[in-house]
């Protein structure tokens, strides 16, 4: 099993024909992911590394019959490529771009939710199902399948982490960055529900970070609707106070978004939180 | 004809006579925040006063005699107010009344050149006080839960929002808008009934909360909050104090608010390393850190504090592996005297161990060094990245748990 | 700082020798399309400019002397075009191209003061005529089925666009807009793709598409146009021609397109006639027709043709039962000397019967009635109407039928 | 039975305080219709001829159970009602409202499509199941309940139909004014398909008019999906060719949106089309 992504995954990756999305598409075809296409408008017909380019999405997943695509594109084109990814058909859109504007990435989350297409990101490093597929630009040498999920809103912080967890022998289910915007699509919630669903994942890692009430409301719903153990590691415990950020971002949340709150939450309802990267192995609740 | 074409009325400002507010301060922390631009009160007004939003006079003075000139062509009781881009201007004392011209001397004399939170005060912003019968909040912020723009209102505006957030909760209306129709007039007319009871007001409220939220929209905004707007005696409603901070990825479709862009002393270095692609922010430790990854860099400092230590610095060189971005790193890494010891925490993926080890060979040949540097290298060509260190006085180790322990050792 | 926040860019406009177009003409029937205010060519390109969108010069002229000098600053050929709210220009002759000052002056002298179908010529459009590589259709309406704005395009622009319609309709690209997210940029792409094929010209059409579909909806148009859109040599896409009707119901939003309105002078009296609240088409028939409701309006019509009478007019006196308006009414209907029966015929819902009889009686007081009145009235108050009506001349009949086989043996 | 409304409806009045608001809420509950309520903003508390006024939809439907609206509002006001309705839960909402801007009546159609909300109107006259209940204008006393049911763009032509069933003692089921404009909520194929699965009706008259290709599109999908009989009549055989509407309207067209093209439209799939209202009852198809 694993969530989201498996070996059966086509993936089209739009932007091929950019520097990074060239690289990356090689770089995830070498995984063993199945990258069936590419798109850049007008370069439609040539061949990247031997992927075939199209025009458009729509046109990408009516030859290929793709339904996962990532995103190399500027960032001021991210959230229009996003829409095209749904409206083409794609069920799973994974956006690496950098600095997409909040309220473009507003826009694109609502266009996508009547098409019921899901979001990675934006800002985000991708997805790994260890030895199914790669959707991101992890480093793909480090994972090892197994039966732990991991969600984060961190990149390199995540590979820390996963390589705590290969070293200790514990190998991975899914890994998702979800991306450190201050909007993105799927976040812990969303994919919590699927790890809990998945048989193939036994216990799952959450990687947290200072700012917003994400990881106190995580906290809620994992006493209320998980069974599947839940270990946290947060980010940002000794970081200085940041700058004012008037009164509408301490209204809008339940705290003030300190590490110590988070910490707080996760062990009110059970889930140990590791005070650093080692010590998250000895914490997930399952044995190896 | 064209000028039909421009949608968008300025409205007409209110004047009359009484009392100002102060505004509190909030902390908020981590990255993010970081990212958000602020500008002045007098030109977020201005910005407000294009969307048709009724705001008090915005007369701009930067000199004592203008303060006095504005007070002359006043109704007699003014209220001047600190320009400067923190927070806690009232309590500081930038914020001063004036009924006759001595006191508006005094008060411009007090408040120029006043130092709030280390900065200087350069300009004031001077209008005729209000006579007010009521003050309530009113704000905008993008939500990461309802992934959407949220507007909250409270009928208990002024100082002690944040309080009322947390004792009192119900008595902040959070309403998120669906930005494929904006703020509908329903949905403002509802909102605004429930917040000021009466029709005649709740019509006028329902018009600022819609040209606030298209206000926020337009400008690309990350924040928008009017607290207080009061309603005067004569039954206006009137933003007292404006504040607008913008979604630092969509300036470049706003070239005229970047220009607004004022970098502080404390924001000097952070620019300059933002432009050469570095997030730094300096602190006050001995432990210099160089990082690849903002929640790495957080976790490699509350690693330092962990185990004793005091870090330096938070310095995430992100996710390029250019060799030029590491003699740079190092350059304000080192330009910090307070630094004794240098930990590199580097766990390559898309940044590649041997470009940071060969970026740091340069930087040890242009750099005079003259303290220890523990450096922990792993993930992509890191066995490259050590072979070319070997025969470095750079002290190699295995785990960024090790380096943490072996940089405090060396302080 | 105002400035900026006005988002619209005025587009470079593209001059260039060549080709003029002809437009055909296209009837359309019903009431709904006399519900869309129409503005000239030149008007619409002005409008088009403010959008951004490649319009040729657009020297407006209202003399054979302004045309000869528009023709010095050109660059040698100019296309000449009457301006008249009706289509059909280019076979009336309203259209030429002139290569030289005395073809300038003698196309000039030609057009205007030219009558196309009842109107004079007062106005002409100069520009530079264009070297044309290729011609393209662009259009937008409001699309009942999908209850959207439809986006139609065609590579086979021109003047032949409605036979490719009828005969090749795959060549016609429709697309229906979402009007919450607007034409996003991968549609305007990806329609401009298939149409222009190269993807540089592709992204300069979807700029036009994006910024026509915009100007659409602000501008509350009913239909809007460019046909043809022209490829010049230089590979530019320019609006060789400009067409923009409106929603009647949303002109309250456009105050400066509603001055823009002109009456030709068949529309005086339907124009006149909708000031006080009626509905009215003039025929040339003999039978006036007074009917509530334009459905009932129709059919009464239809009905009088059925049994070989001839309608003189179309006349619903709409939902209200004001009795000043049937006053009106007569007044209008009677106006035409063809006249030679009138016949009523009122189904009583919101309008009531009793109402209808009273103005009825006050129009035979105050005009002077020389022809037999068949009516019919029925539904709400219809025994109180007829009461009314007792004591007149008027030839009460019991069904619409009967009223029509009446008033057609009065003729 | 019937369709779309019945006893059972409940019916708010948005713009109960308006004069046309106050005199048909007063006539519809008259009718028999179950008038719950009305709004008008800022007047909640009040009561106009006996039925409570309230402040918004929401607060209606909340103490109500409101489940349908008519509107009297100001053209301009009324998309914006339309969407309140929506928004506040009602079912059904009634635009009877002339005059209203096609692309707001758009706009708002696209609102209610999420929340499943059905619109007759704008510029309609309601709607009738007779013996049963009434929202709309329509005279009530030319109806008569029955097996026939009826949806029409125009308003008096309908009582003129109506008055010749009602005559022939065919009855109604459910009778549409589905309202002018160029753009309006349920049209013909949607009502269609109602009167189809609605065991109350047995035969169905379509009253259609010149412009648009609805009715071509109508005798499709009778052709198609229809067991019941449908008769149908069009107005405007006789009308003189209008002005100038450009290519736009003709490319979107199958038709030129005559009569004639209309009427053949029908006559193909076995519908037939009346030459004067008074020869429908005998087309109708159903015996009495």
């Amino acid at each position: 099993m694993s969530i989201l992504i498996d070996k059966n995954s086509r993936v089209i990756v739009q932007g091929i024909t950019g520097r990074d999305g060239a690289f990356h598409a090689a770089s995830m075809r070498e995984y063993g992911t199945n990258v069936v296409g590419g798109t850049s408008p007008g370069k439609g017909g040539q061949f990247v590394n031997g992927i075939p380019v199209f025009d458009s999405v729509e046109k990408a997943v009516r030859e290929t019959g793709a339904d996962t695509s990532i995103l190399f594109v500027p960032a001021r084109f991210a959230a229009d490529a996003i829409c095209e990814a749904s409206d083409g058909g794609i069920e799973l859109v994974v956006a690496v771009s950098e600095g997409v504007p909040t309220l473009d990435v507003i826009k694109s989350i609502k266009f996508m939710e009547s098409g019921g297409t899901k979001l990675i990101g934006p800002n985000s490093p991708g997805l790994i199902s260890p030895g199914k597929a790669k959707v991101g630009i992890l480093p793909g040498n480090i994972f090892k399948e197994g039966t732990v999920g991991l969600i984060s809103r961190s990149g390199t912080l995540t590979y820390e982490v996963i390589n705590e967890l290969t070293r200790s022998g514990f190998g991975q289910s899914t890994c998702i960055g979800i991306g450190g915007d201050p909007v993105v699509g799927l976040h812990y919630i969303e994919l919590l529900t699927m790890f809990e669903n998945d048989p193939q994942t036994e216990a799952v890692v959450l990687i947290g970070e200072i700012g917003g009430d994400a990881e106190e409301k995580a906290a809620e719903f994992i006493e209320k609707s998980m069974t599947k153990p839940v270990a946290a590691f947060i980010a940002g415990r000794t970081a200085p106070p940041g700058k004012r950020m008037g009164h509408a971002g301490a209204i809008i949340s339940s705290g003030s978004g300190t590490a110590a709150e988070k910490i707080e939450a996760f062990e009110r309802v059970g889930v140990p939180v590791a005070k650093e990267p080692e010590e998250i192995p000895k914490l997930i609740g399952v044995k190896l | 004809m064209v000028a039909l074409f421009i949608g968008l009325n300025v409205s007409r400002t209110a004047f009359s006579k009484s009392v100002y507010h102060l505004s509190i301060e909030y902390k908020s922390i981590g990255k993010e925040s970081a990212k958000k631009m602020k500008i002045h009160e007098y030109q977020a007004k201005e910005i407000f006063k294009f969307f048709g939003i009724p705001i008090p006079g915005n007369t701009v003075c930067a000199t004592v005699e203008e303060v006095v000139e504005a007070y002359r062509s006043s109704n007699g009781l003014i209220a001047i107010k600190a320009q400067v881009l923190v927070g806690g201007r009232g309590k500081a004392g930038g914020v001063k009344l004036a009924k006759n011209i001595d006191e508006a001397r005094d008060a411009a004399e007090a408040i120029f050149g006043m130092q709030i939170k280390g900065l200087t005060v350069e300009k004031v912003l001077v209008y005729n006080a209000l006579d007010i019968d009521k003050e309530f909040y009113i704000g905008l912020t993008n939500d990461r839960n309802t992934k959407s723009v949220m507007l909250m209102v409270s009928a208990e505006g002024g100082i002690e929002i944040e309080q009322v957030a947390k004792k009192s909760p119900e008595k902040i209306i959070k309403f998120s808008i669906d930005p494929r129709f904006g703020l509908m007039d329903f949905q403002a007319r509802n909102i605004a009934l429930k917040l000021f009871g009466d029709i005649k007001i709740a019509r006028k409220g329902a018009e600022i909360l819609k040209k606030l939220y298209r206000c926020y929209v337009d400008m690309d905004s990350s924040l928008t909050e009017i607290n207080p707007l009061v309603l005067t005696s004569e039954g206006e409603l009137v933003a007292l104090d404006a504040k607008m901070n913008f979604d630092d990825n969509a300036l470049y479709r706003h070239p005229d608010i970047e220009a607004l862009r004022e970098v502080t002393p404390d924001e000097e270095e952070e620019i300059e390393a933002k432009r050469k692609g570095l997030s730094f922010i300096k602190l006050d430790g001995e432990i210099g850190c160089m990082v690849n990854g903002a929640g790495l860099a957080m976790a490699t400092m509350d690693l330092i504090k962990l185990y004793g230590g005091n870090p330096a610095n938070f310095l995430d060189i992100g996710g390029s592996s250019n060799p030029e971005k590491i003699v740079e790193a190092m350059r304000i890494l080192l330009s910090d005297d307070n630094v004794k010891v240098v930990m590199i925490n580097i766990f390559g993926g898309i940044t590649r161990c041997d470009d940071v080890a060969r970026g740091l060979l340069e930087a040890l040949k242009r750099i005079s060094i003259t303290v220890p540097i523990v450096i922990r290298l792993t993930g992509t060509n890191a066995k490259e990245g050590k072979e070319i260190l070997a025969g470095s006085d750079l002290i190699n180790v295995d785990s960024m748990g090790e380096a943490a322990r072996k940089a405090i050792s060396l302080v």
